[in-house]
């Protein structure tokens, strides 16, 4: 199990947490599992979120792999100038 | 290898200063940018825009345009499929309106003819019918309940019931309790700020030349930060095949993130697919400014709890931006970045987008970021006045470092912060005298920085000189620092080796160049590259040599044996080694594709004092100094050239740069002469110090250096003149009007 | 649209005369060029007067000059005389657009636009400049203050032109000064302006002043108790305050996207007082 | 609308074109003359890009009509470098990274050559007035004063 921080305004659709448990080996299955525990989250992974692994913010990559003990914080999709 | 970590690497041609590769084509006026190509048989595209705010299309009556001799081609929105994609539909609606117009500027019809006369004439011949509808320009105003609905049923599942449809999304970040660490602070501070809209300002205004043949094929070429983002909207606008639109990027003249999306590209397109000629648009400066994208404006309310001896306690934002007429996303990085500097127990801000009608929001370097770090830089120094306490040692107390858990939600690595706060404060100017009037301001900045998808293919010519071919438009020395990089990995002179921007049929992929990820993201790749290409070279020697692969390394631009025991063989140089190529296998490339990761985040910190005119309200920079960590400065004079650039621009948005709406929502002030951008007798020399603490996740320690230098400046300024006058400002631009206004109500 | 280039100033008028269409003079273009492009105005004839004779030229006349209506402000501001002698036209002059602006615009072009703004109005106002105008009836004179007549429209008769602006002599111990108020340092249309002309007597006392504003009315302004408010004294602070109160006072601006009419009106008076303690300066006084 | 016929000298080199009589000298020489390193950033001369010379005046295009011009002498920046010698100035931008983007860079070297060839020796505050006309939104200008400043010592020492 991983444990996933997500951001202020999702925990609407987490049951108020701020930290979710889920069982994921990559950023692939962690959004996978998100999307089918929290239906609610959906929509907002459709239009795009960020993982940050251990402080490294990663936008796309689904095989990027997890470890039980990585920090884990989902982000909005992020955009630069 | 000997892996000692506290040996820095020695750099042979990283960190050198060399001419740039296209410096003789811009100082002879030979480079070509995107208005400078032609086409035979071309014609010119003029776009047909909105007066009015917010109006409905009733009717647009094309006929007598297209009767008009010389007129080969009139378009409206009916010309473009109807998209699925909301984002897409975003662009496609931006780039020409669809049964609404949804601000002062927004493209309604556009015509292709043989000459600018004949276009200008038939654009007075396109009768649009319209009817007014109620318009909002103000952010505050378009978030009340009553308020003009700009677009109706775009707000996001996560608006809570009860907000103004113009609201289309809310985000919230943050941790810790809040209400117990405001109860230990011995000071709140509590304010509320605005921002207004800045344009990039970029001098060259978006031009391109499209030409599209009977069989659907077809060149576009553009000014764009990311032709390989372009091909991917124009082509999902014309619904076309990316394989059959080739993009060309031209060399660029400013983006900022202002060239990030298109607006004339697909009009362009859709009217050379017309009629069947190439066509050329070039927007004019008053185009630029009315439809193409200026930031977000904002409205923030910030809070925070310090200590006496100068601990932040708690801190809470409230961030309302507008990014007009269409969603934008950028109040979510914004909400990040607004307590990114400190090392919080207790944070928490909450942010919203809001609809009015005013032209869609593209990014301006670290988009939403500088707003947001404003207002809370600005309430930092007040508690810093306030309490008696040195702002820098405030900052140095409170600094985000390895290991804090960030305001929004990651720890930090190795980040640069404390060592450009310390820098700041052991520089001459910050203990340099003040003359009464006069004020000094700091704030601290910072930015994400990205990777992202990055293609680069090293070519080993024969001669012995090596061609790389990336696909990131080079906006500010690019080319320099990638050859550079290469230069430095295949240790060859950097002489030896020519970058060149690919279009978009001859590399794969490549993201925009955005997000500070040029020098981090395809420099790796470039390193990457080399790598492969090295691997490739050691295999053919060892061939020749016939030992193992894995006996042969490289150092030095040579191939040499690995030890004693792989044998004794004079060591050989790439040229050698390239011009026996086609004798050990054929050519010699190194590739390499990915999604890059490792950006290191940035942070500054700007240092500026002012003197305020009391009488006039008018405010003379007097000396300014910026601090940032580049990890590792490839071409330090471009770095420099980055934190300068950044600098003088946020200076410019501190001071005088607004998007001025009248009473009817139309723009005011859409021309260089009233829009006012620093000049040069504006501004002292803005010097500079670079901090390199290497970013761990690229093998030279780089990290993208763009974007941060335009986040601190407008705190910096508002501290300063604030100082200065005895008064908080906290509205954005400090314009003379306003600082006199504010200094006669004192009086 | 035509573009004509007559040699005489005759050959102009008439042409501007004989044209039923709209009708623009191109002497250095500053402000016609950037009309056309904005599409404000498609002239049916562009007459271009730098190619008569004489209108390039600065002479000297009754103790002051005469400058043609097509000098540049690069070509002025070279003019050691005009310079020693108005130091405070040239000033204001030179102040318009950039120093690629300076080397086409023209005084006459600057007035004739019809600008409350307008740089070189002010001064030379305060120096009692006239312009002459050629027209269908021959030249006439006439004060520089009666040509502005509302924002974009001066008295002008239609076949009527300017062809150069005579700056007269002064007394000894003048001085003449221009201040505006921009929020850059340059290339900014001015939010408020002030120009101040000055004599003193060998006591360094004022015997003679005109105070003239820009940007704070539909018209430059000349304001009269200003300039008695400091006749006779030697620009105490109770003469500039009341200097500056009366031109505060004199101002009638409007709230726009350059400043708004509290900003105008307090800064106009101070840059009347700036402005007047420069020029009492350069006619000689100590302070 | 009649067209212009209109001889004039650009670059050293005499060139005849004819115009529109409301085209402007910019679109002249980027659109019938070829020379498209006069840029053009707003058309109403607030950004300094077209800066040209005009009878050794430095002046924007754009605010130029190309009908004016007969008998005219203008220099481009096309017209600095001497065949393959760059002209100090231009060689003084690369050296100091003086640009990034470049848009600005012709203009401003057009405008700084100006400067220098009636004033050698400009202080700094001379000097950024001189070129207030001249937007440059990458660099600050910050390296462009000290690239001009440095190409006039050289040049003063030659």
């Amino acid at each position: 199990m991983v444990a996933v921080t997500i951001w202020g305004s999702l925990r609407a659709f987490t049951d108020g947490r701020a930290q979710v448990e889920v069982e994921a080996r990559n950023f692939k299955e962690l959004l996978d599992v998100l999307a089918q525990t929290y239906p609610g989250l959906k929509p907002q992974i459709t239009r795009g979120v960020s993982l940050a692994l251990d402080g490294r913010i990663y936008r796309e990559a689904w095989f990027t792999k997890i470890r039980s003990d990585s920090e884990v914080v989902l982000m909005p999709y992020m955009a630069g100038g | 290898m000997a892996l000692d970590s506290n040996n820095k690497r020695v750099f042979k041609v990283v960190g050198t200063r060399p001419p740039r590769p296209d410096g003789i084509e811009k100082v002879t006026g030979r480079a070509l940018y995107g208005a400078d190509v032609s086409a035979p048989g071309m014609l010119v595209g003029r776009i047909l825009r909105s007066p009015h705010a917010h109006a409905a299309i009733l009717s647009i009556d094309t006929s007598a345009a297209e009767a008009l001799a010389g007129v080969k081609a009139v378009i409206t929105a009916q010309d473009f499929a109807v998209q699925d994609d909301s984002a897409l539909r975003d662009v496609q609606e931006n780039c020409m309106a669809r049964g609404k117009v949804l601000y002062d500027g927004h493209a309604v019809a556009a015509v292709a003819a043989l000459t600018p006369a004949i276009a200008k004439a038939a654009l007075k011949l396109i009768k649009v019918t319209y009817k007014a509808l109620p318009h909002v320009t103000d952010v505050d105003v378009a978030m009340r309940p009553d308020a003009p609905v700009v677009q109706a049923g775009r707000s996001f599942e996560n608006v809570p019931a009860g907000m103004a449809e113009n609201v289309t999304s809310q985000c919230e970040f943050g941790h810790g309790d809040l209400a117990a660490g405001f109860a230990a602070a011995a000071l709140i501070v509590e304010r509320s700020f605005t921002t207004a809209a800045v344009h990039q300002g970029y001098i060259e205004p978006q031009a391109c030349l499209a030409s599209m043949t009977a069989d659907g094929k077809a060149d576009l070429w553009c000014c764009t930060q990311g032709q390989y983002h372009v091909r991917a909207l124009c082509a999902a606008l014309l619904g076309m095949e990316a394989s059959q639109l080739r993009v060309t990027a031209s060399e660029i003249g400013g983006g900022f993130g202002g060239k990030t999306t298109v607006f004339i590209e697909p009009v362009a397109l859709a009217l050379s697919r017309k009629s069947g000629k190439p066509v050329k648009i070039v927007m004019t400066r008053d185009e630029v400014f009315k439809a193409t994208g200026p930031t977000v404006s904002s409205s923030i309310d910030v809070k925070i709890g310090m200590t006496k001896d100068g601990r932040i306690t708690a801190g809470e934002a409230h961030l309302r931006y507008s990014g007009g007429a269409f969603h934008c996303g950028t109040i979510d990085m914004g909400a990040q970045a607004a307590f990114a500097a400190y090392d919080l127990q207790a944070v928490r801000t909450l942010g919203w987008n809001v609809l009015t009608n005013r032209p869609k929001e593209v990014a301006y370097r670290a988009p939403g970021a500088p707003q947001a770090i404003y207002a809370v830089e600005s309430v930092v120094d007040e508690l810093c006045q306030k309490l008696g306490l040195d702002p820098l040692d405030v900052r140095l107390k409170n600094a985000a470092r390895k290991g804090t858990k960030s305001s929004y939600g990651p720890t930090f690595d190795d980040i640069g912060l404390m060592a450009t706060l310390e820098a700041a404060k052991a520089h001459p100017h910050y203990t340099a005298p003040l003359a009464p009037g006069q004020g000094r301001g700091l704030s601290a900045g910072f930015w994400f920085n990205f990777g992202g998808n990055t293609c680069v293919s090293l070519n080993i010519n024969t001669d012995g000189t090596v061609g790389i071919t990336e696909g990131n438009p080079d906006i500010g020395g690019s080319r320099a620092a990638i050859s550079q990089m290469a230069a430095e990995e295949l240790g060859i002179p950097y002489e030896k080796v020519r970058t060149i921007i690919a279009d978009t049929s001859s590399l794969g992929h490549n993201d925009i160049t955005d997000g500070s990820r040029v020098t981090f993201a395809v420099g790796l790749a470039t390193i990457k590259a080399a790598q492969d290409a090295i691997q490739k070279m050691c295999a053919r020697v060892a061939t020749l040599w016939e030992i193992d692969a894995e006996a042969v390394v490289w150092e030095d631009g040579c191939a040499k044996p690995s030890g004693p025991n792989a044998g004794q063989f004079p060591p050989m140089t790439l040229a050698e080694i390239a011009a026996i190529s086609f004798n050990t296998g054929g050519p010699i490339a190194g590739h390499h594709e990915f999604n890059a990761d490792g950006a290191g985040v940035s942070f500054g910190v700007h240092l500026v004092d002012v003197e305020v005119d009391r009488e006039t309200g008018a405010t003379k920079v007097l000396r300014y100094t910026v601090f940032q960590d580049a990890g590792k400065a490839v071409h330090p004079s471009y770095v420099e050239g980055q934190m300068q650039g950044g600098a003088v621009q946020g200076i410019g948005w501190a001071l005088n740069e607004e998007y001025i709406y009248g009473e009817d929502g139309r723009l005011q002030n859409a021309g260089f002469l009233d829009y006012r951008v620093p000049v040069a007798s504006d501004l002292p020399n803005i010097e500079t110090v670079i901090l390199e603490i290497p970013n761990p996740g690229h093998p030279y320690g780089v990290r993208g250096v763009g974007e941060t230098p335009i986040v601190p400046p407008l705190a910096a300024l508002s501290n300063a003149v604030s100082r200065a006058i005895g008064l908080r400002m906290n509205r954005l631009p400090m314009s003379p009007p306003r600082i006199l206004a504010a200094l006669s109500a004192k009086r | 649209m035509r573009y004509a280039k007559p040699n005489t100033a005759a050959e102009a008028s008439a042409l501007l005369r004989q044209e039923t269409g709209i009708t623009r003079i191109l002497a250095g273009g500053t402000d016609v060029m950037v009309q056309l492009k904005a599409g404000l105005v498609e002239p049916d004839l562009i007459v271009d007067i730098k190619h008569i004779g004489g209108l390039r030229d600065i002479t000297p006349e009754a103790g002051g000059f005469r400058i043609g209506a097509a000098v540049s402000g690069a070509e002025l501001g070279a003019h050691a005389g005009v310079v020693g002698l108005w130091p405070g036209v040239v000033e204001g002059f030179e102040l318009i657009g950039s120093t690629q602006v300076q080397g086409r615009a023209t005084m006459a072009g600057n007035l004739c636009n019809g600008s409350p703004a307008a740089d070189s109005v002010p001064g030379l106002v305060a120096a009692n400049a006239v312009a002459r105008i050629c027209g269908p009836s021959g030249e006439r004179d006439c004060p520089i203050q009666d040509i502005p007549v509302a924002p974009g429209r001066i008295s002008l008769a239609k076949g009527e032109f300017i062809t150069s602006i005579l700056l007269p002599g002064r007394p000894e111990r003048s001085g003449d000064a221009y201040l505006r108020f921009i929020p850059r340092t340059e290339m900014d249309i001015a939010v408020a302006a002030a120009a101040v002309s000055l004599t003193l007597d060998k006591a360094g006392k004022v015997v003679a002043a005109r105070v003239v504003l820009g940007a704070v009315a539909p018209t430059v302004k000349l304001v009269g108790p200003a300039a008695d408010a400091i006749l006779g004294t030697s620009l105490d602070d109770a003469a500039l305050a009341a200097l500056a109160a009366a031109c505060s006072a004199a101002c009638s601006p409007i709230d726009d996207k350059r400043g708004t009419i509290v900003f105008r009106t307090e800064v106009a008076g101070v840059l009347a007082k700036r402005a007047a303690l420069i020029a009492y300066k350069r006619a000689g006084g100590q302070k | 609308m009649k067209t212009i016929h209109v001889a004039t000298e650009v670059n050293g080199d005499n060139v005849e074109f004819v115009c529109a009589p409301d085209e402007s000298l910019l679109d002249v020489l980027r659109n019938r003359l070829g020379l498209t390193g006069v840029k053009e950033g707003c058309g109403t001369g607030d950004c300094g890009a077209c800066s040209v010379t005009l009878n050794g005046r430095l002046v924007c295009s754009c605010l130029v009509l190309g009908a004016e011009v007969e008998g005219a002498t203008i220099g481009t920046i096309e017209g600095m470098a001497r065949a393959d010698v760059l002209h100090p100035l231009q060689q003084s931008f690369i050296d100091h990274a003086a640009l990034q983007c470049g848009i600005c860079t012709p203009g401003i070297l057009v405008a700084a050559k100006a400067l220098l060839d009636k004033n050698p020796d400009p202080t700094d505050t001379e000097l950024r007035y001189w070129l207030a006309g001249n937007l440059c939104r990458c660099t600050g200008y910050d390296k462009i004063i000290h690239a001009v400043q440095d190409a006039a010592k050289k040049m003063r020492t030659v």
